[in-house]
């Protein structure tokens, strides 16, 4: 009881930041802007925000400049793939590596490997939430997380009204669906490409911020860990349902839970447990698209 | 009192002037066609009226003030709606989100949803007022070209628009659609709109309008009532010489009993699951054209897709002189000697961003007169390539540029050029005279035929009627992915087709199931 | 710029000395806060001391590269912090062996005495070899940690959320960063630490460990000693690099204990890292640079090896913990009590005590330690 | 035209190097230090001075093979970025190979025994996403990326387990025998691995342009459903394309060990690793296997030179990677190239998107 109680507290928590990234990843896939920068931006995210919090000491600071560095980056994103039509894959490709660099640049010259917010307690930081917290199990499992964890769950909510309530979630679908109708109806299709992507890069630079300070108060170099590209997966798998998506984030946070909680048991094999979230991710893949094209006759490859 | 009114409109793309000095008008409640070649400028003249481009030069008088239009929605709120050639739809969403697109209606005003129950309502009003046929609900991607035309029309409608520009409307419709469009227009019209409808089929424009202008390589080349001019008139002004409308078919059908193309039972479905091919069977003679006509939509883009080796199907064989040939690749269909002519040129046929000389071998690039030891010869492709321009008369201006940079009709003769020069035994010819003047048309007709004329066999999928029927020797009719009817062209009129194309049976389609 | 002094330098001392030397960091580098920091201190302290120039390279290229091009630039002596001998002394690739290729270069390495011929004889007289008896100095925190757990109310104020021993609190967490001889010299004194002191009290632990956490990913480090310290674990030591950083944030967050490696980490959170097993490469540094300046590197033995003794290894003073224990007296008695003790051990090690050194290619026998129940 | 096209080419090429460039110059001006001897540093000894330039080519071995491995798919679209995975996995069992071989066996019989390891380990792993590509149409970017991280985890068991070396302090697989290294040539570190490279990069230059292949995979990039309807197999020559990727990853992955490593380690390939590398020297290159070969070479020189700025500068060595990242970032847009972007577009307009061709021109 004790480890499914774990295991569902840890999937939360695992699921997270990857959730955060997926939701903001959405747009910008609905909006045919292929955004495989989210890993760079979440993890300028993190660098920043664990920074300004040890410089400051004040993390609510550290975590509006994390979503100010994201953004950043986002802008410089759009800029040269919306505004200059650069190639998004490429220019994704060197945000990543822009980011890690950075911060190791900064780690270097302030004479670190790592920012420790020694200032603070990430337990403190953690929500007990009144009633459910005395829940048996549940209480164990919902409660006490951080502001960020709910907000990612929270957002899953928020995201699908925003895609298929508003005006903007159907400018995003249209544009990135049919260009030319948007351009027809007076849309101005950069802008919403430009706001698709600067979604994801305040989604990834809460993730990254959710990452570092919240939760472990400190900041490593590559710490991102590859969590970008699970969400880039989970999107893909999802086909950019916000709640569809979201699932798969989760499921990939179950896996990883499952491969923390059941290594203890695994004896001399624990080493192969960490390759269990991704080959889910490659199965889950498989089977969706092989679902989706069960009927297909047509020969090629020209939609993807 | 001219409702809109240029002077001097001119469009230039890079050195290339798309439209040159354009001075038109159009009257107050009159029906105004625009006609030209494909590549004229026709488009381009109403997508600077509709803000979508910048005139290089020259002025827009809208009621007689001149106006300078900064996009799609100026030219709305200055009364001016277009329907365009190529829908801006989104298929995906509803009718109801589409008509509605840009304009949604939300909860209240600070409310930043959007209030589903009054939009569909608001929609469900507007169609009854135009008396469409029509459901809000329905999403695009389910419903008929000529459904979707008629929500790109409300759209412009719900935004009281009084002028309306319509490019190519008929290109997709059954003729009974046609009609159907052109009793909408006309009511549209007496509800006191003006509407400019662009096109070039001349027998449209004699039955609409009120008024016709020519343009002719981007110059207005004639202004004249309707009711003053001909057909014939109207072609001639248009291509500058006189010319064969219509190759006929003249020869009399020497189509031998020998069964060159058999197709027995195919069907296929769609990504959802839909069978989109019924049972599908007919056969061609050696010596013979069989022409399949029907409404875009349905099931002709899948069959061709099935017989050419771009799609696998459920059930069914396929033979090519009794060899089977179901589910081959386009490659071995190739070997079997199956010319193919696609649908889309720049799809299926050539690669835009390719040179004249890779796509000339496209297709038989593993033939051994190019490709020896997995090596391209690059000489003997320049030499075919050379050949082809010359005895296709393919007009080029850099002959190592790409194929991007030829015209339309330019661009479909490397393809005639690469297929009969394969010499196949069977040609698959599927909208051969697409997007192709006058003049092009005329040689593809001619090609077509003495092929045919050669002993060899064809099939040919055209959505223009008068096509398929002035080509072939047999027709069949599709109709919701199935062969609703076999008729002889000789026999039949028009309008007996048409409504055959619209699912419509009639007494003279001998045996509608082959 | 403000770091000259850290990445190379000259002594602002009067003395002044020719000589030159150069640290090769391994791929954690220079700034990692322990091991590669504390060589490079101890190059700055010997620059100072004795005027030297000294340069710190993290290689891209590979250890090989940066060791021929230092020595071909002249450098008395180079320190190889990465565990990357085969160039150096056996030759790859048809090329001599560095060693041999320089022979007036001393070139020193850590952790490992490679410079063997098959009979045991010493092969290259310019490579030194520094072996530090972590072993033993892991012992003494496994010796610790029992002790303080099985103490752990009566020494600790509020604040702490200590798992009572007596009802399932009896678990120690290992974390490491890859399964080898490196890592797992600390793993085997540490539990034989432990199993000494359960023994002496008649208790037994469960001890759970993780090899393979990496060097990088703190939140994975925060997970897995997430799960230790819910199945019970009051302590749980890291050997993991940048992932113990994790595990001493969980430590806070859950209010138990960690115990850190390499250099003095205990005010990295301050009141929740319990000790530090130190491995000073500072002092070897500074050592063989006295040599150096001395004249007397030749004869200087092939390998040293830094014991408890020499202070180059061992752990730390524990007065970053003393700073949090309660101020009752029960507690402040029990704190010297435990000290005395850790010192009685610390003076038993070598000779009483045997202790197994992994990196020695000594085996480790579970079955020698009863009370430790390997997980 | 043609002359035209290369220029705009270079110009394209160069002009994102010289822009990151003064960025980073800005910033190593920033942190007090003179960019104009940080730049001299960084190239000089890598690129003029013999030992140097040679050691600079052998460093550009693999890298070669990795971004001919990374060209020969992104150009037909198809995104095999699991070139690292595929690397690690042949440098793994070549070595395995390498370290299990009799010590008297032929030394060329076994490089080529290893190097063949290494190829089929590559072609196996790169038949993966490929099978699940062509027949499944799975996407090929997000698998082979997952499986990288799987791929580098699996490894890892494997180096701490079964194919350990004991006597080793730190994790790795036993050194590859004396007879299975490519020896050197003279006192840098130049080895029979370059010549090699330059093997394959001639081969893949008749290839890429002037073989069928070749022809098909430019096709398959520009238009995939006109490839299609030409008979060109798609799907068939995703599979080519992709063992072709794996094997030159493969073999990129057993040279590097043959004739650098000897042994697997965890940091193997380094960081980011000589497969992301591949990538963006691929992209440098524009895809073509000369410009590949150039921006190897330069990459290199880059990456020899970070040593050397670690050598002889106080600049931090990280600001090589800052530039190379800024490279890359200037590296996706075309500078010189609006003409041949906006008839691309136009074109696009024509072809593209199927579901709203709903009507076409009659
Ligand atoms: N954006 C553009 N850039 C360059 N040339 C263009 C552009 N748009 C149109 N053209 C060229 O301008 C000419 C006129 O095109 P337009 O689309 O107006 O023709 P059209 O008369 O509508 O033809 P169709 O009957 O095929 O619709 C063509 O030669 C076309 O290639
Ligand atoms: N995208 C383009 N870029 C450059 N030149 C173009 C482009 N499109 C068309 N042209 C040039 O404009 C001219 C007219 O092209 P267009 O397709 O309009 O011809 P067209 O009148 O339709 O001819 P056809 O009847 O053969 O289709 C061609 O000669 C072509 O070289
Ligand atoms: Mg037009
Ligand atoms: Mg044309």
């Amino acid at each position: 009881m004790d480890i499914i109680g774990n295991i569902l507290y840890d999937t939360i928590y695992h699921s997270a930041p990857i959730i955060l990234c997926v939701i903001g990843g959405i747009f910008a896939y609905k909006a045919n802007v292929l955004n495989i920068a989210l890993e760079g931006m979440m993890l300028i995210g993190a660098f920043v925000s664990t920074l300004t919090a040890f410089m400051t000491q004040n993390i609510a600071l550290g975590v509006l400049l994390a979503v100010l560095a994201a953004l950043a980056f986002g802008v410089v994103f759009s800029l040269m793939g919306v505004t200059f039509k650069g190639n998004v894959i490429i220019i994704g490709l060197a945000i990543n590596l822009l980011a890690s660099a950075i911060a190791k640049f900064v780690l270097v010259r302030m004479n670190t490997s790592n920012i420790t917010l020694s200032f603070m307690n990430v337990a403190d930081l953690k929500l007990h939430i009144p009633v459910v917290e005395n829940i048996p199990l549940v209480g164990s499992i919902l409660s006490d997380h951080p502001l960020i964890t709910y907000i990612s769950f929270l957002g899953i909510f928020f995201m699908w009204v925003l895609m298929y309530k508003t005006r903007f979630g159907i400018y995003v679908r249209v544009v990135g669906e049919n260009e030319d109708a948007a351009k027809s109806i007076g849309l101005k299709t950069d802008f919403y490409k430009y706001a698709a992507i600067l979604i994801g890069a305040v989604c990834c630079g809460l993730a990254g911020a959710n990452l570092s300070t919240e939760r472990l108060g400190l900041f490593t170099n590559d710490m991102t860990a590859g969590r970008g590209f699970i969400a880039i997966a989970a999107i893909y798998c999802g086909q950019g349902s916000p709640t569809l998506s979201a699932i798969y984030a989760v499921v990939f946070g179950l896996a990883r839970a499952l491969s923390v909680n059941l290594s203890i048991y695994a004896g001399p094999a624990a080493g192969l447990f960490d390759v269990i979230p991704y080959v889910i991710m490659v199965c889950v893949l498989t089977v969706v698209s092989v679902l989706k094209h069960k009927n297909n006759k047509v020969r090629g490859f020209k939609n993807e | 009192m001219s409702i809109i009114k240029t002077i001097d409109l001119t469009k230039k793309f890079g050195d290339f002037t798309a439209n040159d000095r354009i001075n038109i008008s159009v009257e107050k409640q009159e029906i105004k066609c625009i006609v030209g070649e494909n590549g004229a400028g026709k488009s381009t003249l109403m997508n600077m009226l509709y803000g979508l481009l910048r005139p290089t030069s020259g002025k827009i008088l809208l009621h007689e003030k001149e106006t300078v239009i900064n996009g799609p929605m100026d030219a709305i709120a200055h009364g001016l709606g277009m329907v365009h050639q190529h829908f801006k739809l989104v298929p995906s969403l509803t009718v109801y989100e589409n008509i509605l697109l840009g304009a949604e209606l939300k909860k209240s005003s600070k409310s930043p949803i959007i209030d589903r129950k009054k939009e569909i309502d608001e929609v469900k009003k507007l169609i009854e007022k135009y008396k469409f046929e029509l459901d809000p609900t329905d999403k695009i991607e389910d419903i008929s070209v000529g459904g979707r035309q008629r929500v790109e029309i409300l759209k412009m409608l719900y935004r009281n628009v009084d002028i309306l520009i319509l490019d190519e409307p008929t290109a997709v419709l059954t003729p009974q659609e046609v009609d159907e469009l052109f009793v909408n227009l006309k009511e549209l019209r007496a509800q006191g709109k003006t509407i400019i409808v662009i096109t070039h089929k001349l027998r449209e424009v004699m039955e609409l309008s009120d008024s016709v202008t020519v343009i002719k390589q981007g110059k207005v080349v004639g202004n004249v009532l309707t009711k003053d001019t001909s057909e014939e008139e109207l072609a001639q002004m248009m291509v500058g010489r006189e010319v064969v409308l219509t190759v006929q078919n003249t020869a009399e059908n020497k189509a031998s009993e020998e069964i060159a193309y058999q197709v027995e039972d195919v069907c296929t479905i769609n990504d959802y699951g839909k069978e989109v091919l019924q049972n599908i069977s007919f056969c061609v003679h050696k010596g013979e054209i069989l022409g399949v006509a029907g409404v875009e939509g349905n099931g002709q883009s899948e069959l061709v897709k099935v017989l050419t080796g771009l799609m696998k199907t459920t059930k069914g064989k396929v033979s090519i002189y009794g060899k089977d040939v179901t589910d081959k690749w386009p490659d071995e269909l190739r070997q079997n000697g199956l010319g193919i002519i696609p649908e889309d040129r720049y799809a299926q046929g050539l690669c835009g961003t390719m040179s004249i000389a890779d796509n000339c071998i496209a297709g038989y690039h593993s033939v051994p007169d190019v490709c020896k030891f997995g090596l391209l010869d690059r000489k003997n492709i320049s030499c075919k390539r050379d050949r082809f321009v010359k005895d296709f008369d393919i007009r080029v201006g850099d002959i190592n540029g790409n194929v991007g940079q030829l015209s339309g009709g330019n661009a479909q003769k490397i393809i005639i050029a690469r297929e009969f020069e394969s010499n196949p035994k069977l040609l698959i010819a599927c909208q051969p005279t697409r997007g192709v003047d006058i003049g092009s048309i005329e040689f593809i007709h001619k090609q077509i035929l003495d092929f045919r004329n050669k002993g060899n066999a064809v099939l040919l999928i055209s959505s223009e009627l008068s096509e398929v029927m002035s080509l072939s020797d047999r027709i069949i009719v599709m109709y919701k992915g199935r062969i609703i009817g076999e008729l002889s062209p000789k026999e039949v009129s028009r309008s007996e087709i048409g409504l055959l194309m619209a699912g419509i049976q009639n007494n003279k389609a001998k045996g509608a199931f082959i | 710029g403000s770091n000259t002094s850290v990445s190379s330098g000259v002594a602002s001392t009067p003395a002044k000395s020719d000589k030159k030397i150069a640290i090769v960091c391994d791929a954690a580098g220079q700034n990692d806060n322990g091991y590669n920091q504390a060589a490079v201190n101890g190059a700055k302290e010997a620059a100072e001391k004795f005027g030297i120039q000294y340069k710190v390279v993290e290689p891209t290229n590979g250890v090989p590269a940066a060791l021929e091009t230092l020595a071909d630039d002249g450098y008395n002596v180079i320190f190889s912090l990465e565990y990357d001998f085969d160039a150096l002394i056996k030759g790859v690739g048809g090329a001599k062996p560095i060693a041999e290729s320089y022979p007036d270069t001393t070139f020193v390495v850590f952790n490992d005495n490679p410079n063997v011929t098959s009979s045991g004889d010493v092969k290259y007289k310019n490579v030194i070899s520094v072996m530090f008896d972590v072993h033993e100095a892991s012992f003494l925190a496994g010796s610790l940690s029992v002790l303080v757990n099985e103490n752990a109310k009566t020494l600790f104020a509020d604040g702490y959320k200590f798992k009572d021993p007596a009802s399932g609190g009896r678990a120690i967490g290992f974390i490491g960063g890859t399964n080898s001889n490196g890592i797992t010299v600390f793993s085997y004194g540490y539990i034989q630490g432990i199993n000494y002191m359960a023994k002496e009290l008649g208790v037994k632990y469960d001890y759970y460990a993780k090899y393979d956490a990496g060097f990088t990913d703190s939140a994975l480090g925060s997970t897995v000693a997430g799960t230790y310290y819910d199945k019970g674990a009051n302590i749980v030591y890291g050997v993991a690099g940048g992932v113990g950083e994790g595990i001493t944030s969980k430590a806070k967050e859950v209010g138990r204990l960690a115990i850190q490696v390499d250099a003095n980490k205990d005010n990295q959170q301050p009141g929740y890292v319990l000790t530090s097993v130190l491995k000073n490469t500072n002092v070897p540094v500074v050592t063989i640079c006295t040599a150096l300046v001395e004249n007397k590197l030749s004869s200087m033995e092939n390998l040293q090896s830094y014991s408890l003794s020499s202070g180059a290894t061992g752990i730390t003073d524990l007065s970053e913990i003393s700073k949090h224990i309660a101020s009752t007296d029960a507690a402040k008695a029990k704190w010297d009590e435990i000290k005395a003790k850790i010192a009685q051990i610390e003076s038993k090690i070598g000779s009483e005590i045997k202790v197994v050194n992994a990196q020695a290619g000594e085996k480790f026998d579970a079955s020698a330690c009863p009370n430790v129940n390997i997980k | 035209m043609k002359r035209m096209d290369f220029g705009k080419r270079l110009v394209n090429s160069v002009l994102p190097v010289l822009l990151a460039f003064v960025i980073g110059g800005i910033v190593i001006l920033m942190i007090g230090e003179n960019p104009l001897d940080t730049y001299g540093i960084l190239l000089g000894k890598s690129l003029f001075t013999v030992k140097g330039f040679l050691n600079t080519l052998h460093y550009a071995s693999p890298l070669i093979l990795t971004g001919l491995a990374i060209a020969v798919t992104f150009k037909a679209n198809i995104f095999n970025m699991g070139v690292e995975g595929q690397l690690l996995l042949g440098a793994f069992f070549s070595g395995i190979v390498g370290t299990s071989l009799p010590a008297s066996l032929n030394p060329a019989a076994a490089q080529l025994l290893c190097l063949a390891v290494g190829v089929i380990c590559g072609v196996v792993f790169a038949l993966v996403p490929a099978i699940l590509k062509a027949y499944c149409h799975v996407n090929e970017m997000v698998v082979t990326l997952m499986l990288n991280y799987a791929m580098i985890k699996v490894l890892e068991f494997l180096a701490t387990g079964v194919f350990r070396d004991y006597s080793s302090g730190y994790v790795c697989t036993p050194i590859i025998k004396e007879n299975a290294m490519f020896p050197r040539f003279g006192n840098s570190k130049l080895t029979m691995f370059f010549f090699i490279a330059i093997l394959v990069f001639i081969v893949m230059y008749v290839v890429m342009n002037k073989s069928k292949l070749g022809y098909e995979i430019t096709a398959i990039g520009k238009n995939p459903e006109f490839a299609e309807a030409t008979g060109m197999k798609v799907h068939k020559k995703i599979m080519i394309m992709m063992i072709i990727s794996g094997a030159l990853s493969g073999l990129a992955g057993a040279g590097y060990m043959m004739s650098e490593q000897f042994k697997y380690t965890l940091s193997f390939s380094g960081n980011p690793g000589l497969g992301w590398d591949g990538m963006l020297i691929a992209l440098l290159g524009g895809h073509s296997p000369v410009g590949i070969l150039v921006a190897a070479i330069f990459y290199s020189a880059l990456k020899t030179g970070a040593d050397h700025i670690n050598l002889y500068s106080t600049v931090p060595k990280e600001i090589v990677s800052v530039i190379q990242g800024l490279i890359i970032l200037f590296l996706a847009v075309k500078f010189v190239d609006e003409h041949t972007n906006i008839r691309e577009k136009l074109f696009r307009k024509k072809t593209g998107k199927p579901e709203t061709a709903i009507s076409e021109e009659a």
